[in-house]
């Protein structure tokens, strides 16, 4: 409920501030929202069930696997492409949760890292279809192909900030939803809640189709954003931001990976514009942002909030 | 026949290597419940810091206990300063090993740029065995050796002596352990730089073959992991079962199915976790 | 006056992650130039804004629209693997930005999916091994071959530029094996290498041709099979830290650090000054990339704004005197230029990559038709 | 032996400990009664080091412990039957009372030998629990409730403490064993350990100690002879919810 | 006795851990309504038979009936939609979660609206009501917004109590719910176990022989994992070998 007002002043700066930036800050900005949008999804099964993902980046990319195949090998139409982007993410999410919804802690993160490095191996491998190493170029602008009467960055920004905020309402509801309360109590003590009545494999394994189907949105968003995709979308390096993303700015809250996204793309593409050695300080960054905050970005400002 | 004693003497040297990169993840995990991703960055370290002594002075020996000192005070200088705090916290410990993953790998490239290079061999293993139509290199049979001592030093000190027990009081309870006059601090900070120690050495046995290159950190950090996994987290059996299970099948499925060597390294750890969910002798 | 304005030219490489020091080197050949020239062209000084991609094609987009749109550059040059260098064309043709590929050698970039705004510097990777198989079957007398090759695009290409001589000539590519990029023991792969070969044609590059040659020698091929293969897999950005493994091993590429040339010993000579290696081919793409673009600066007097003039000129650019010998592009973006048949030999206690044949301005399309050519597929695995 | 001056103990801002002053007698054994949540644990989790206090004074043999660290403290001979048993949960009962033990060495050499020792040790620990005996092999999780509390108690003994801080001991033992816990104390009385019981069975604490404080909100209300305390209704209605009238059975 | 009716009947129930047999073929019948007593020493095997009428614990041999249906090889969760309800010796709490929000998840457990995803859970009153009524109960209400981790021990011990009790369950099972209370609060617990709707079935372990005894009509007594006597309680309380094992005290 405190996050409220944060959220509006941060909404109106969203809806607001694009016209007036220049079209890389715009830019961006977009990329900021999608990864929010991608690290939320992972904050549900990472901060509230409780289930360290470390293959999440899995769904993001074959989602955008999926729109650059069809739109570029079968010349699909869009809502065909959107559709089937998150329908194929979610199918996939549905069929790898079979597997991996009775695991647990470190056990689920290592599982999802194999799941995760499959599928990357397979976009690698799978040559005739993903086009391997150097991936798929060539998806139709976002504009041209849904029809749009406008183009450029700024429209761009627009339609990403709507599927963002939609995404995002849902999500909210979604957690604080008598659905998201079993998530939290899985998280908090399993045990419990089978002697409760609940059965909670199902439950983690609903909770892993949503993340999954959270995360292909964004990943449809993203393959029309860059107009190409290729296999660094799925590998581990991916899937280990996002987590770093999610942990960053508070895991178990829906702003903190908001904020985690943000500072991060933020952090990467500024500082690497004046350093080559941005690794060194994003490394630094991450080691000196948990010891200060080791919940999270989020709920530093939150406890401070509450004390004060 | 040949191919497949050669076959066979491969994987078990991929397991010996394995074994003992992955020992030390286990260790560390076993006792002390931290997913250390950076354990890639000290087995790498290891390398470096040898690659350098050796360059000056021409010494394996001084350069591997310059390595396994060096790393072990790295590690140790991580969890007393910055793990330390967050005892028993797996979340924020995990994300600050990424972090020192980071850094660490971007300091190497800094300091030692990213040429890749490899150690000398020992001059004495430099030739192989050869029996018949065998050819094996004589430097692995020795790799292969020292894992399985390590592998005994290492059970010999858990079994055997109450260092073990005092680790795995550290693990279940910080807070009980030190009011039963355990020094904590000393403990974790020991278990973790001898698991740092023991990557550094790792790297160092496997430096004439694998050698040292940009990104080596990660590259071997899932191949660690998916062994760990597999034998069950923490369990120093489980490490040993699970490198000689992935040596050899991977190794066999490289070598049978080429096709589906991407896969051959994940797919019996997801078959294992499918059916057991903490790995071959994990507990929950 | 517009004259008075830096020219700006955005420059994107790996700088960070495990091809960093390939990134490095190319950024060191073009720095090298740029400082050899010193004042700048036409009273023009020339601003380099350099950028990180990371190896990642997504970042290597980012950085790009950052360069283009923000810092407004007036062109761009860098990038190093195919994914990215394909990554970028649709930008780089949408924003009608002139860019220079110095390495990214793809060979559909400047065959299949060709794109207007982009001008490649460097090879294909077809182009050295098309002359490689001939010279393999006829002057080096093998008859049979294995392959082992890290197994993606660039392997495919290489592999298939040297088999379709090869075999055209009358040899024969007698097995095939792949080895997935990440691997690091080679063991169950060399063991499938069949002994009854004339030689083995390898494809590595970076610490995989180190391993590689390590693990070939260890296991006793060396003294049985001959070992031959493409150029990467002995260049300079590898060669200073092998050992006697690689003595011997021929290869084929469009420049080697050996090459006694006046242009080319000037070049190693303040390379080596400057930066205290030996340069690889990494390294001369982009020295050599580097004084292509100031030439067609120079033909059109500075006048980088009107970008339409300048990827024309790009287009146009003949070098004679570049460190690897004289080069110019075909009419599909894609240089002309000699081919070396090197080998491995160590002189004054350095391994070097001695010329042993050059085969003069060899093509993308070698001694095929290039409309021929292109109706066939992209080489791939099978 | 144990002075405790005005202590202030926080959890985060939530100030539980507001100025705790009481004292441990030398050999005897000082009971401290309170309802729930009034911060008994509180205060022996400062004693011990775990919570540190923020202000205050805990006074040990001369010695000032308020800011040792706990392993520190425990190397004072001070143990702690922590409440709800803190069981190691994948160590033995073995390796428990090996680890806790004041003896170094191997497991091996632990259950025999050291008879002529004096103090406590894993054979007399044993013998006061033999069930433990019996599940020696087991983990801690595969303890039942009341052999949890048994092996808290025996961990607590091993030490060897000069001072024992028991926080609920009782809690989960059958009857039987609540009697013999009583002698436990006792006995160890008589061998000179100083005992802090913190105990909510009151009967049970009053029949066994020598000195009651009585701690509400944070602060000592009352403290007394046991006697005297039983005697105030006021005190056992109000601070410890005691109605019944129920007279202490007289010990020896 | 009468099976027909009863809501929970066990038959020949066993559970070994290795070559201990913890639960050695005991029978059991419940009724509705009754109230039922295990007691026995430390180790006997209460809480695991416990576990194995709840699903925690997959019984060895035996069947276990529920209401009429053989539940043996159902899931806890599976059993717990059919009434079965159950405190645990060790508190198993929600320790991040508030104490509302601790409420609110077990009131939800048996409800459909556990899978609803569009609306907040704070707006489902009944829920809310539910909880909120369960924890003026409880006595827990001025710790509503407390996580339950900074709950004290005995707070907690209330919290683990009122959580069985919010998904209306036809067979109750409480493991020592009067563990860690103080006097006081052990009367309002008692108070508020007299009061539960008398249909369920309540089976209790305590070991406060007084407890026992004045909550429950039947006792069953468990000596090393078997039934020694089950009945009325006055009959138990006179069996000889009730009083060796276990009433040893009282007798003393
Ligand atoms: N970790 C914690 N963080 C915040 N508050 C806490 C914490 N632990 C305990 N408290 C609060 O401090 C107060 C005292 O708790 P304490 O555990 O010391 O009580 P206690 O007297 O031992 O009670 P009990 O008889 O129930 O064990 C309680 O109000 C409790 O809510
Ligand atoms: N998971 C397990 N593995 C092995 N042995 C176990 C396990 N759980 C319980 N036991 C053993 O089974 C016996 C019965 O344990 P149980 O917890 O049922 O006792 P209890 O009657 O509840 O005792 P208490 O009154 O002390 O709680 C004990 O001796 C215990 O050590
Ligand atoms: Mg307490
Ligand atoms: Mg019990």
């Amino acid at each position: 409920m405190k996050a409220v007002p944060f959220v509006a002043v941060i909404l109106v700066m969203l809806i607001a501030g694009p016209p007036f930036l220049a079209s890389y800050w715009v830019g961006l900005l977009t990329q900021m929202l999608i990864f929010a949008l991608l690290a939320m999804s992972l904050d549900v099964l990472l901060g509230y069930t409780g289930l360290p993902s470390l293959g999440h980046a899995g769904f993001f990319g074959v989602a955008a696997y999926a729109v650059a195949v069809l739109s570029t090998t079968y010349h699909a139409g869009f809502w065909t492409c959107v559709m089937s982007g998150i329908l194929i993410g979610t199918l996939l999410s549905t069929l790898l949760g079979l597997l991996v919804s009775h695991v647990r802690d470190v056990y689920f993160l290592m599982i999802t890292l194999a799941s995760g490095m499959v599928l990357w191996g397979l976009s690698y491998r799978w040559i005739p279809v993903t086009g391997g190493d150097n991936g798929i170029s060539g998806i139709p602008r976002l504009d041209a192909h849904a029809g749009l009467p406008f183009a450029g960055p700024v429209a761009f920004y627009y339609v990403t900030l709507l599927v963002f905020v939609v995404s995002a309402s849902l999500l909210a509801l979604l957690v604080s939803s008598p659905f998201g309360f079993t998530l939290r109590g899985i998280r908090e003590n399993e045990l419990r809640m089978k002697s409760l009545g609940f059965n909670t494999w199902l439950h983690c394994w609903v909770s892993y189709i949503i993340a999954g189907a959270f995360a292909s949105v964004s990943g449809v968003v993203w393959a029309y954003y860059n107009g190409f995709v290729s296999p660094t979308y799925l590998d581990l390096t991916a899937s280990s931001e996002l987590f770093l993303m999610v942990t960053l700015g508070g895991p178990g809250t829906l702003v903190g990976p908001v904020i985690g996204a943000g500072a991060i793309v933020l952090l990467k593409n500024v500082i690497s514009a004046y350093t080559q050695r941005w690794p060194l300080i994003l490394g630094t960054f991450y080691i000196i942002t948990m010891f200060g905050a080791p919940q999270g970005l989020w709920n530093l400002g939150r406890r401070r909030r509450a004390s004060s | 026949m040949i191919y497949i004693i050669t076959q066979f003497l491969n994987g078990l040297f991929s397991a010996a290597l394995l074994f003992l990169i992955a020992g030390g993840l286990t260790l560390v995990f076993g006792v002390m419940r931290i997913v250390n991703i950076a354990h890639g960055s000290f087995y790498m370290l290891g390398v470096y810091v040898a690659y350098t002594v050796i360059a000056r002075t021409d010494s394996l020996l001084l350069g591997t206990i310059a390595a396994v000192l060096l790393v072990a005070a790295v590690g140790l200088a991580v969890e007393r300063l910055f793990l330390r705090r967050f005892a028993s916290r797996p979340l924020p410990q995990m994300m600050m090993t990424m972090g020192f993953a980071l850094v660490f790998r971007d300091a190497a490239f800094m300091i030692w740029g990213g040429d890749p290079f490899t150690l000398p061999y020992p001059a004495l293993l430099a030739g192989s065995v050869e029996t018949r139509d065998i050819v094996f290199p004589a430097y692995r049979l020795f790799v292969m050796l020292v894992a399985a001592v390590v592998g005994l030093l290492l059970w010999v000190l858990n079994e055997h002596t109450l260092i073990g027990a005092k680790l795995r009081a550290t693990v279940d309870d910080p807070e009980m352990a030190a009011a039963t006059g355990i020094n904590v601090a000393l403990v974790s900070g020991g278990v973790f730089a001898a698991g740092a120690a023991l990557a550094a050495f790792g790297g160092v046995m496997g430096g004439p073959i694998l050698g040292g290159y940009a990104g080596m950190d990660l590259d071997l950090l899932p191949l660690a992991f998916v062994v760990v996994i597999i034998g069950g987290m923490g369990s120093l059996k489980g490490a040993l079962v699970g490198s000689i299970a992935v040596g050899l099948i991977d190794n066999f499925g490289k070598a049978l199915v080429p096709e589906l060597s991407y896969f051959t390294l994940f797919a019996p750890m997801v078959i294992v976790l499918a059916i057991k969910p903490t790995g071959l002798y994990g507990r929950g | 006056r517009p004259e008075a304005l830096p020219i700006k030219i955005g420059f994107i490489a790996p700088l960070s992650g495990p091809n960093a020091q390939n990134g490095r080197d190319i950024l060191n050949g073009f720095l090298l130039y740029l400082q050899e020239i010193g004042s700048g062209v036409d009273g023009r000084r020339i601003d380099v804004i350099i950028e990180d991609d990371e190896a990642i094609p997504a970042v290597g987009l980012t950085k790009t629209r950052k360069l283009v749109e923000r810092d407004k550059v007036h062109l761009m040059a860098g990038a190093l693997l195919s994914s990215t260098g394909y990554a970028l064309a649709p930008y780089i043709d949408a924003m009608r930005i002139p860019m220079l590929y110095p390495v990214v050698s793809a060979d559909d970039l400047t065959q299949r999916r060709r794109s207007k705004w982009i001008v490649r510097t460097g090879y294909s990777g077809s182009q050295p091994n098309h002359a490689f198989g001939e010279y393999a079957y006829h002057t080096l007398g093998l008859k049979k071959v294995a392959t082992i090759a890290l197994d993606y695009a660039f392997g495919w290409e290489s592999v298939g530029g040297f088999q379709r001589t090869f075999e055209a000539e009358g040899g024969l590519v007698a097995q095939k094996i792949w080895c997935p990029v990440f691997v690091h023991d080679f063991a169950p792969y060399l063991a499938q290498i069949p002994r009854d070969v004339d030689a083995v044609y390898a494809l590595f590059l970076g610490r995989s041709a180190l391993q590689f040659m390590r693990q070939y020698q260890e296991f006793g091929l060396k003294q049985r099979v001959r070992l031959i293969g493409a150029g990467t897999t002995t260049d300079e950005h590898v060669l200073p830290f092998m050992g006697d493994e690689a003595l011997g091993v021929v290869t084929a590429l469009h420049y080697t650090a050996a090459l006694d040339t006046p242009a080319n010993r000037k070049f190693v000579a303040a390379y080596r000054a400057r930066y205290n290696r030996v340069p690889s081919y990494y390294s001369e793409s982009m020295y050599t990339g580097a004084k292509w673009l100031v030439t067609a600066v120079e033909v059109v007097h500075g006048n980088v704004e009107d970008s339409a003039t300048l990827v024309d000129a790009l287009r146009h650019v003949k070098l004679t005197d570049a460190p690897r010998g004289p080069l110019e592009l075909d009419d599909y973006g894609n240089p002309i230029e000699n081919v070396y048949i090197r080998r491995v030999e160590r002189v004054n206690g350095q391994l070097q990559n001695t010329v042993i044949e050059t085969i003069p301005r060899v093509s993308q399309f070698w001694k095929y038709n290039p409309a021929d050519y292109l109706k066939q597929p992209l080489y791939a695995r099978r | 032996m144990l002075n405790v001056l005005d202590l202030h103990t926080y959890y985060g801002d939530s100030h539980v400990l507001q100025g705790v002053t009481m004292h441990v007698d030398s050999g005897r054994v000082t009971a401290v009664l309170g309802r729930n949540g009034v911060g008994k644990t509180t205060l022996c989790r400062s004693l011990v080091g775990l919570t540190p206090a923020r202000a205050g004074r805990i006074v040990f043999n001369d010695t000032e412990i308020t800011r040792l660290p706990p392993h520190q403290i425990c190397g004072l001979r001070i143990s702690l039957v922590p409440q709800g048993r803190r069981i190691f949960r994948s160590l033995t009962v073995e390796e428990h009372l090996a680890i806790a033990g004041r003896t170094r060495g191997s497991l091996a050499g632990v259950s025999e030998k050291r008879e002529h020792r004096p103090g406590w040790d894993v054979r007399k620990v044993y013998d006061v629990f033999p069930r433990l005996s019996e599940r020696r092999g087991h983990r801690g999780d595969e303890l039942s409730g009341g052999e949890q509390q048994m092996l808290a108690i025996a961990r607590a003994l091993v030490a060897n403490p000069v001072l024992l801080v028991m926080d609920e001991p009782t809690e989960g033992l059958a009857p039987m064993l609540v009697a013999e816990v009583g002698k436990l104390i006792r006995r160890l009385k008589d061998e000179g350990t100083s005992i802090l019981l913190v105990e909510q069975n009151a009967s049970f604490a009053v029949k066994t100690a020598d000195y009651v404080h009585v701690m509400s909100k944070g602060r000592i209300v009352h403290s007394s002879e046991p006697a005297a305390l039983w005697a105030n209704g006021d005190i056992r209605t109000q601070f410890l919810g005691v109605p019944r009238v129920d007279p202490p059975v007289a010990r020896d | 006795m009468e099976t027909s009716s009863a809501c929970l009947v066990l038959e020949g129930v066993s559970r070994h851990f290795g070559g201990l047999k913890a639960v050695d073929n005991v029978n059991l019948t419940l009724q509705p309504g009754e109230r039922h007593a295990l007691i026995g020493p430390n180790g006997a095997g209460k809480t695991t038979l416990f576990n194995v009428i709840s699903g925690e614990l997959r019984a060895d041999a035996g069947t276990i009936t529920l209401n009429g249906a053989d539940v043996t090889r159902l899931a806890a969760h599976q059993r717990a939609a059919r009434g079965i309800a159950r405190t645990f010796q060790i508190t198993k709490l929600f320790p991040n979660l508030t104490v509302i929000e601790n409420m609110l998840v077990a009131c939800e457990a048996l409800d459909r609206r556990r899978f609803t995803m569009h609306r907040p859970l704070s707006s489902c009153a009944d829920l809310v009501e539910r909880a909120t009524n369960l924890l003026d109960e409880y006595r827990l209400s001025p710790f509503r917004r407390e996580l339950a981790r900074n709950l004290s021990y005995g707070d907690q011990r209330k919290l683990e109590v009122a959580l069985s009790m919010a998904g209306r369950p036809r067979v109750l099972l409480l493991d020592e719910p009067m563990a860690g209370l103080s006097s006081g609060e052990r009367d309002v617990m008692q108070a508020l176990l007299r009061q539960l709707d008398p249909s369920i079935a309540v089976l209790l372990i305590e070991h406060d022989i007084d407890v026992a005894f004045g909550f429950a009509e039947r006792i069953t007594v468990l000596y090393q994992g078997r039934v020694l006597t089950e009945g009325p309680k006055e009959m138990v309380s006179a069996n000889r070998s009730v009083q060796e094992s276990y009433l040893g005290l009282l007798v003393e």
